[in-house]
């Protein structure tokens, strides 16, 4: 069961997956575009909807996509968990007329490839995933591009220099992000360190007090998370009186004095686009058809408003730092980067391809805790 | 660092420490509720809900206290009057808060709300290191550590607790002494729901400020375990809800010292820990189990 | 009703009934009580004495029938209101509750409101055991009490709730030693004397021949009998009237003429069953009783010096023994049991009878000490000791030994009869048809094996689980109070029983709080007495009343 | 002599006819305690905004409707008949076993261990039936865990066997995290795919795999061995009363140990069947909920292994309409948890009127 490594476009289909072992009932495929004569789209997402966080966006691109089609009826499943679970509910979306199909959760991708074989007149978009099949796209935005310069800012920011991440487990998006604010954040200050804590869970506002407390009382002055839901961090570093960089959503009205900057997604527009790729019969070809991936260049994720209190010069840097960025002058993870022991990991002058960076499994130097091995 | 985590101790786990109180107070009275998870749920939304409508979390504290009531009372339903089994309708109720709360407090996730915040107690708090870790806290926390000694006195030294305990030794008893046995574990399980919905209002309207769906994540399980751990004795309960948090507050700064251990391993701690101390106290001769709870789980099948 | 003005009697009950499912517990009981006169309730087991005494405490509601106190018609259930119009119970079994101190189990009987004064709440009791000799220790944890201590903390409870002027007692002699039975019913009499209605439920003729002032009888759930002291009762016409036709047939006493020719005559006092008589009372024992204790040298007593004897069956060397809560109950405890005797140990409850029959059943594990049965050592547990050939028979039956729901097949397939496979599964109809054809269960007329045991009555329990030791033929046979709350007529079969097994070569041990039981059974008599194990003695050599001392004081010489 | 026996007019088999008078009023009651919960919660959805009639309807179908959907009713009705089990049998012998939870989880760790690193290659006929035995080692290990709490520590298992729940879902956290990773996985937590041949068998057409007939055979098996063997005979004593048994020279450690083991390895083989019947592959959250809607169908079915089957039925196929509810009506998926707990509620509440 070989992956299907490379960046291929529609490479590796069924790696991994049961897809024959169950003929199924598949639909009248016949000559017809995957993808067209559904009367439905649906969607399913790991958690709630209003999470503040990582589904709730993925929700109002599911909105948007309502409003672009009014015909199409969009159903939605939350919450369903990242196992074969997955399947039935996607099963009986399709039952229920769905022929483009959204599961935006890492986890889902499994459950979305088995189906994807039992029924090839149906297109699906996962969210974030590495392998994909003839019916099957995966798209994803370029994320650490805004953290990394939400590290500057932070790095110009703190004054102990000690950063202090809260992450919930240890999956490569969450070690990309912890390793572009760092290397963000010791572009600018070389001295500093980012903590990290894992909590295990998505949200449990309860162990993320406890973890933004014990970061705070261990020095951090400034607070990042990669959580599902993200409010209670940030008020608690307000009230205590530190700083914090946001992530999936835009809190600066948590924290009128600490808030720095943050990093969002924004999938309306992209949605859409997608959906209207399928609808329209055209998905084979198309950039969606294979691994797509936008950036900030694409608007696809940005970065917030800073908070009152960051000074013009940070603004400034920041803002030529992106410039640089959009450019293509200046790659975060341009060779050489080492991980904790010192080993370097991206040699001199190499820029990783997106499978290297999304599988990463090592956290670069300035990062203080360690992930599971 | 000492300190660090002693407050962290607190920190989290007053609300557990509500719940066992609670949960003390009903098992004391013959009713083990494995809902309390649920209960502790209904008060950190109901609380939090109170807040967002007054603004004012005092009352916030005391809906969720009535939130977490109402729910035990679905349980004092079904085991008093309905004969069932309490395990199971403990665990039906738990499944049941998460449900309902999940699905009534989807509008408040995003919801704002001014709670309570740390209010040092102006001279104590300046005690070098004691201050920092007992007084300076959120009023809640400060009425919770007065609770307790509230709780023994009550418990031990009148009339109402000699009654409570009483319900759960033998209800013959106390049946025979002219008092329903029945209604005192009606009046037990509902304290002990309102406690636990103090204890989630804690959590969502003093500590996190915040409600997100399932926020308790097993302390009301937890609390439960306390009570064991703590032989029905209400300091005990205290203390075996503190060293929940610390051993929460303690995992976090070993991860923070970049130790090369799985941070799977160090989640597993609090509960290990419970674990140990409730090993390490029944292997103290007989435990004091009053004997309406010993019935209960000595599972006599018929119910 | 005609009765209308009190003229003394503070209760009356007209055709109360009381039904349990099919089983009609109580039938149309007329019954009276008046102030200040005792009323006794004789019955045999299951004849509806405690379902009676409960509807008047107001426990059951009474299915048919009125009560009326003071000539008003009255409702006494829940127990709330009968204790509001005067009424209390001391239950055949205790209502206290182990885990509390003796206070707080009277502040939660007696006191009110949800506060209460420690101080003078602990005056009162006091001052209540003072003045009718009923002492208790205040602070004392329930469970660390005797039975007799527990049963003088019932009556304290019972007398300082506000009003009492009825109190009922179910059977509360069948726990006491011979000298605790006198000083109770003296306590009755400062009772009746203070103008309280006593109602006394009791099996024991001789109680009511001794201080009742008016008796009545129930014969399954009816009345058959009542009459007033001066109307002039016998035991015989008391017995006929609970028994029925049956008339009961005495126990044939071991035959010890060829060894003891002068053994009923050295028991002076001895009340036989056809004609009883008051116990021999410690309090009455005239001074040369008393001297003659002191010169012990005729006794044969063998403490710490079990050599090995013929027919030894059975040795306990230097056992230690722990309670519940790990206190130490025994120390240095000797016993020898011999093939075909009975030793018999008497003792205030408490003791430590539980705890030595418990460890010679393996269910409780000794601190040191040796267990040798037929010349091997037993250690380990219960299934070790049954192995070895011994039977138990427990203090608590229905809740040491009945298993809810099953019938009295099954509980016999659990011990006694030894169960055959069939397929993967169990022979039942050949268990059935063994015990069918056995005849211990025939004599001591076991209810039919299909039944539930869990809800037959004390006395068919006690019948169940001693045939079941019978069954097996052990070679030891540990049995502790074998006739506790049991009528004359199963008491004597059982009595019967347990004479024939020794006969047959079992050597048993006997637990008994009946000291009429213990001489007329007993081979050797041992005594409990703090932490010890006194004895053995030869009972045709001792009497009931060095004995008694015995129990209360140990060996004083 | 006459005995209580004399009194009692009616044998046994008569009482027991008595009891089973008034058939009408029973069955009455039987109907509304099951169409209660539904009516109950029909207001709260119309008060929702959604038809319940219609809703019913569709769920009806998505669970009956065809074959898929009924195969799906019974893959879910498979795990939670087996941690029924083993909540079940431990609650004969008089223990309450709510780690079934953990018990799967550790079941489904060990098989897959088995299965990626001993049995990648060997073929079906013993591969299966060795990745079988691995879960059910997994789960008695977890179960032996809280036995050996129970037994050697005296402790209370209920509080012992649900803390364990928690630390088996972290332990499985730490292998599909570290050692069980897959390599190919781009680093995400899960473990690698099991080898083809060690998949369960497929019904066509459906997902449903050979796993329920397997789940049915140990329910059946729990029953033989409860109802007529000497060892069952033995099970109920001790949960009827420990100091008979005891007494009984029944070794009480021995059956203690002995049931929570068996329930282990019960819900070890749930966990099993889940990777080699369903998933594949291990994650984080596999079998997540299992343990504890097995024990709610357990109580619901008196403990009683054959009633269990109708139970765990019961309780997978409101699963299965529940997601046809969540997408059908628009509302959380926390509304699928209120429905079952309602229906909790009423049997809980309506099932016995009486008391013992
Ligand atoms: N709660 C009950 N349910 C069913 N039957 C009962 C109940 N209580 C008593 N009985 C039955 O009613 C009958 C009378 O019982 P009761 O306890 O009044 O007898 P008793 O005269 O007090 O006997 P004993 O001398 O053994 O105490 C017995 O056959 C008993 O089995
Ligand atoms: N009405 C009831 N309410 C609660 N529990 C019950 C009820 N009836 C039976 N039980 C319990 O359910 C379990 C099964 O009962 P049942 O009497 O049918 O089993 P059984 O006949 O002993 O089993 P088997 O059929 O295996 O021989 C037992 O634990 C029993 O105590
Ligand atoms: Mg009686
Ligand atoms: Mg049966």
């Amino acid at each position: 069961s070989q992956p299907g490594a490379g960046g291929g476009s529609s490479g590796g289909s069924s790696g991994g997956s049961s897809g024959e072992s169950s003929g199924g009932p598949s639909g009248s495929s016949g000559g017809e575009a995957p993808g067209t004569g559904g009367s439905a789209i649906g969607f399913i997402f790991v958690g709630t909807k209003d999470d503040y966080g990582y589904n709730q966006a993925a929700y109002i691109g599911s909105e948007a996509v309502e409003k672009a089609f009014p015909d199409l009826k969009v159903l939605r499943a939350e919450n369903v968990p990242e196992t074969a679970e997955a399947e039935r509910v996607l099963e009986q979306m399709i039952k229920d007329g769905a022929k483009i199909l959204f599961p935006t959760s890492y986890g889902h991708l499994d459950p979305a490839l088995n189906v994807a074989a039992r029924h090839p007149d149906a297109v699906f978009f996962h969210q974030g995933g590495l392998k994909t099949a003839e019916n099957l796209g995966t798209y994803f935005g370029t994320i650490w591009e805004p953290v990394y310069l939400a590290g500057i800012a932070a790095g110009k920011m703190s004054k102990t220099g000690k950063l202090g991440y809260i992450v919930s487990v240890p999956i490569p998006q969450v070690l990309l992000n912890i390793n572009a604010f760092t290397l963000g954040a010791r572009s600018v200050n070389p001295d500093a360190t980012t903590t990290v804590v894992f909590t295990g869970s998505w949200c449990d506002p309860g162990q993320q007090a406890n973890a933004a407390n014990s970061l705070i009382d261990g020095g951090a002055d400034v607070l990042t998370q990669h959580q599902d839901c993200t409010k209670t961090i940030i008020e608690t570093a307000e009230r205590r009186g530190v700083m914090s960089v946001g992530y999936h959503a835009d809190a600066s009205s948590l924290a009128s004095l600490g808030w720095i900057v943050g990093s969002v997604w924004n999938w309306p527009d992209l949605f859409v686009d997608m959906a209207k790729t399928a609808v329209e019969g055209n998905f084979k070809g198309s950039k969606y058809d294979g691994k797509f991936r936008g950036g900030l260049a694409d608007n696809v994720v940005r970065l917030t408003g800073f908070g009152e209190n960051v000074p013009e010069d940070v603004r400034t840097l920041v803002e030529q730092k992106k410039e640089e960025l959009l450019s293509g002058r200046l790659h975060p993870f341009a060779g050489p980067v080492r991980d904790q022991s010192g080993a370097v990991r991206i040699e001199e002058g190499v820029i990783p391809t997106v499978e290297e960076l999304e599988s990463t499994d090592y956290l670069v130097e300035g990062v203080i805790g360690n992930i599971p091995q | 660092m000492i300190a660090d985590i002693l407050t962290g101790a607190l920190r989290s786990g007053t609300s557990v420490m509500l719940a066992s109180q609670g949960e003390l107070i009903s098992e004391r009275a013959g009713v083990i509720n494995l809902g309390t998870e649920g209960c502790m749920l209904a008060g950190a939304l109901g609380g939090f809900a109170t807040t967002v409508w007054t603004g004012n979390p005092w009352l916030g504290a005391l809906a969720g206290g009535l939130c977490g009531m109402l729910l035990s009372l679905i349980h004092a339903c079904l085991v008093l009057d309905r004969g069932a089994n309490q395990l199971a309708s403990g665990l039906t109720l738990m499944f049941f808060g998460i449900g309902v709360t999940a699905f009534l407090g989807r509008s408040f996730v995003s919801e704002q709300i001014v709670g309570f915040n740390p209010a040092p107690i102006p001279v104590l708090s300046d005690i070098p290191v004691l201050g920092e870790v007992l007084f300076n806290h959120d009023p809640l926390t400060y009425l919770s550590m007065l609770l307790v000694p509230a709780l023994w006195f009550v418990l031990f030294r009148t009339r109402i607790g000699i009654i409570l305990r009483a319900a759960g030794e033998r209800e013959e008893v106390l049946f025979a002494c002219g008092v329903n046995p029945r209604l005192v574990r009606y009046a037990a399980v509902l304290a002990g729901g309102f406690l636990a919905g103090i204890g989630g209002a804690q959590l969502s309207v003093a500590y996190t400020h915040s409600w997100v769906e399932n926020m308790t994540a097993g302390r009301g399980v937890v609390a439960v375990a306390m009570v064991i751990f703590a032989a029905w004795r209400p300091f005990r309960a205290m203390l075996g809800a503190y060293l929940f948090g610390a051993a929460q507050a303690l995992q976090l700064t070993v991860q923070q010292q970049g130790l090369p251990i799985s941070p799977y391993f160090l989640f597993m701690a609090p509960y290990v820990l419970t674990l140990a101390a409730l090993l390490i106290v029944e292997r103290r001769k007989r435990s004091s189990v009053p004997e309406g709870l010993s019935r209960v789980f000595a599972a006599d099948a018929d119910g | 009703m005609e009765n209308q003005g009190s003229n003394g009697v503070l209760l009356r009950t007209v055709g109360l009934t009381k039904r349990f499912g099919s089983l009609v517990a109580n039938q149309g009981i007329d019954l009276a009580v008046k102030a200040g006169t005792i009323h006794a309730v004789l019955g045999e087991n299951g004849a509806g004495k405690s379902t009676l005494m409960k509807m008047l405490y107001g426990v059951y509601k009474p299915d048919e029938g009125e009560i009326y106190m003071d000539g008003r018609p009255v409702t006494l259930h829940p127990p709330s209101r009968a204790r509001e119009k005067g009424i209390g119970m001391v239950f055949q079994d205790f209502r206290l509750i182990p885990a509390m101190t003796a206070l707080d189990n009277v502040a939660l009987a007696a006191g009110s409101g949800w506060r209460f004064r420690r101080g003078s709440l602990r005056e009162r009791m006091l001052e209540i055991s003072a003045k009718y000799g009923l002492s208790v220790n205040p602070d004392v944890p329930v469970w660390q009490l005797d039975l007799g201590q527990r049963q003088r903390l019932e009556i304290v409870k019972t007398l300082m709730a506000p009003n009492v002027r009825l109190i009922i007692f179910d059977e509360p002699t069948s726990v006491l030693v011979p000298q605790e039975v006198r000083a109770f019913l003296d306590m009755l009499g400062l009772l009746r004397k203070d103008g309280f209605g006593i109602l006394l439920i009791t099996h024991k003729i001789d109680e009511v021949l001794a201080c009742a002032d008016e008796v009545s009888v129930l014969r399954a759930g009816r009345l058959t009998y009542r009459a007033e002291r001066d109307e002039g009762w016998t035991a015989e016409r008391l017995v006929s009237a609970m028994l029925g036709e049956r008339t009961p047939q005495p126990v044939t006493k071991r035959d010890r003429a060829g060894k003891r020719p002068t053994e009923e005559a050295r028991r002076s006092g001895h009340p036989s069953e056809e004609v009883p008589r008051p116990e021999p009372r410690f309090a009455d024992m005239p001074p040369e009783a008393l001297s003659r204790m002191e010169h012990p040298s005729e006794e044969t007593s063998h403490p710490g010096c079990p050599s090995e004897g013929p027919g030894e069956v059975l040795r306990l060397e230097n056992g230690a023994i722990a309670g519940d809560h790990g206190e130490l109950v025994l120390e240095s405890v000797n016993l020898t049991l011999r093939r075909g005797e009975i030793t018999g140990v008497a003792g205030i409850s408490g003791n430590g009878q539980r705890e030595l029959a418990e460890a010679l059943c393996g269910l409780r594990r000794l601190k040191r000490g040796t267990v040798t049965i037929g010349g091997k050592p037993v250690a380990g547990g219960p299934r070790e000791f049954l192995e070895a050939g011994v039977a138990c028979v427990p203090e608590d039956p229905l809740r040491e030994s009945v298993v809810p729901g099953f019938t009295i097949l099954e509980h016999m397939a659990l011990e006694g009869i030894p169960l055959r496979r069939r397929r993967m599964g169990i022979d039942w109809r050949h268990a059935r048809e063994a015990l069918e054809a056995s005849e211990e269960a025939r004599a001591l007329n076991l209810a039919e094996a299909g039944r539930r045991a869990d809800r037959l009555s004390g006395g068919n329990v006690q019948r169940m689980v001693l045939a079941r030791a019978l069954i097996r033929r052990p070679r030891v046979l540990i049995v502790s109070y074998p006739s506790r709350g049991l009528d004359i007529g199963t008491v004597h079969a059982i009595q019967r029983q347990l004479i024939g097994l020794a006969e047959s070569g079992t050597a048993i041990l006997l637990f008994s709080e009946d000291l009429d039981e213990l001489f007329k059974l007993s081979d050797r008599l041992m005594v409990l007495f703090g932490k010890r194990l006194l004895g053995p003695y030869d009972p045709a050599e001792t009497d009931a009343f060095r004995i008694g001392e015995r129990m209360l004081r140990g060996e004083t010489a | 002599m006459k005995t209580e026996a004399d009194l009692l007019p009616l044998s046994p088999q008569a009482a027991r006819a008595v009891g089973r008078l008034r058939p009408a009023r029973k069955i009455g009651r039987q109907i509304f305690v099951f169409l209660a919960p539904f009516v109950l919660y029909g207001l709260f959805l119309l008060y929702n905004g959604v038809n319940p009639w219609e809703l019913y309807v569709s769920m009806v179908r998505s669970a009956f409707g065809d074959w898929f959907g009924f195969g799906e009713t019974l893959i879910k009705a498979t795990p939670i008949l087996l941690t029924g089990l083993a909540a079940a049998l431990p609650a004969r012998a008089g223990l309450i076993n709510v780690g079934g939870e953990g018990q799967l989880a550790i079941g489904a760790l060990l098989a897959t261990m088995a299965a990626v690193w001993l049995l990648d290659a060997v073929p079906a006929a013993a591969g299966i039936p060795l990745m079988l035995f691995a879960g059910a080692l997994g789960g008695a290990l977890w179960a032996g865990v809280t036995a050996l709490l129970k037994v050697a520590g005296r402790m209370n298992e209920t509080i012992a066997s649900l803390l364990l729940n928690y630390v088996a879902v972290f332990l499985v956290g730490y292998f599909v995290h570290g050692p069980l990773k897959d390599p190919h996985s781009f680093n995400w937590p899960f473990s690698p795919e099991i080898a083809r041949q060690l998949r369960l068998p497929v019904f066509d057409g459906t997902r449903l795999h050979i796993g329920f007939l397997l789940a049915i055979a140990f329910a059946v098996l729990v029953w033989l061995v409860l109802a007529k063997t000497g060892t069952g005979f033995r099970i109920r004593v001790l949960g009827g009363n420990r100091i008979a048994a005891e007494r009984a020279g029944i070794r009480v450690s021995l059956i203690y140990a002995g049931v929570l083991l068996a329930a282990g390895a019960l819900a070890g083989i749930a966990g099993m069947i889940e990777i080699a019947g369903i998933e594949g592959r291990l994650r984080p959250t596999t079998g997540a909920t299992y343990g504890y809607l097995g024990f709610l169908a357990a109580w619901m079915a008196w403990n009683h292994p054959l009633r269990l089957l109708l139970t765990s039925f019961l309780l997978g196929m409101i699963a299965v309409a529940g997601n046809e509810l969540e997408i059908g009506s628009g509302l959380p998926s926390s509304s699928v948890h209120m429905l079952m707990a309602l229906v909790l509620f009423f049997l809980m509440g309506g099932a016995r009127g009486r008391k013992a």
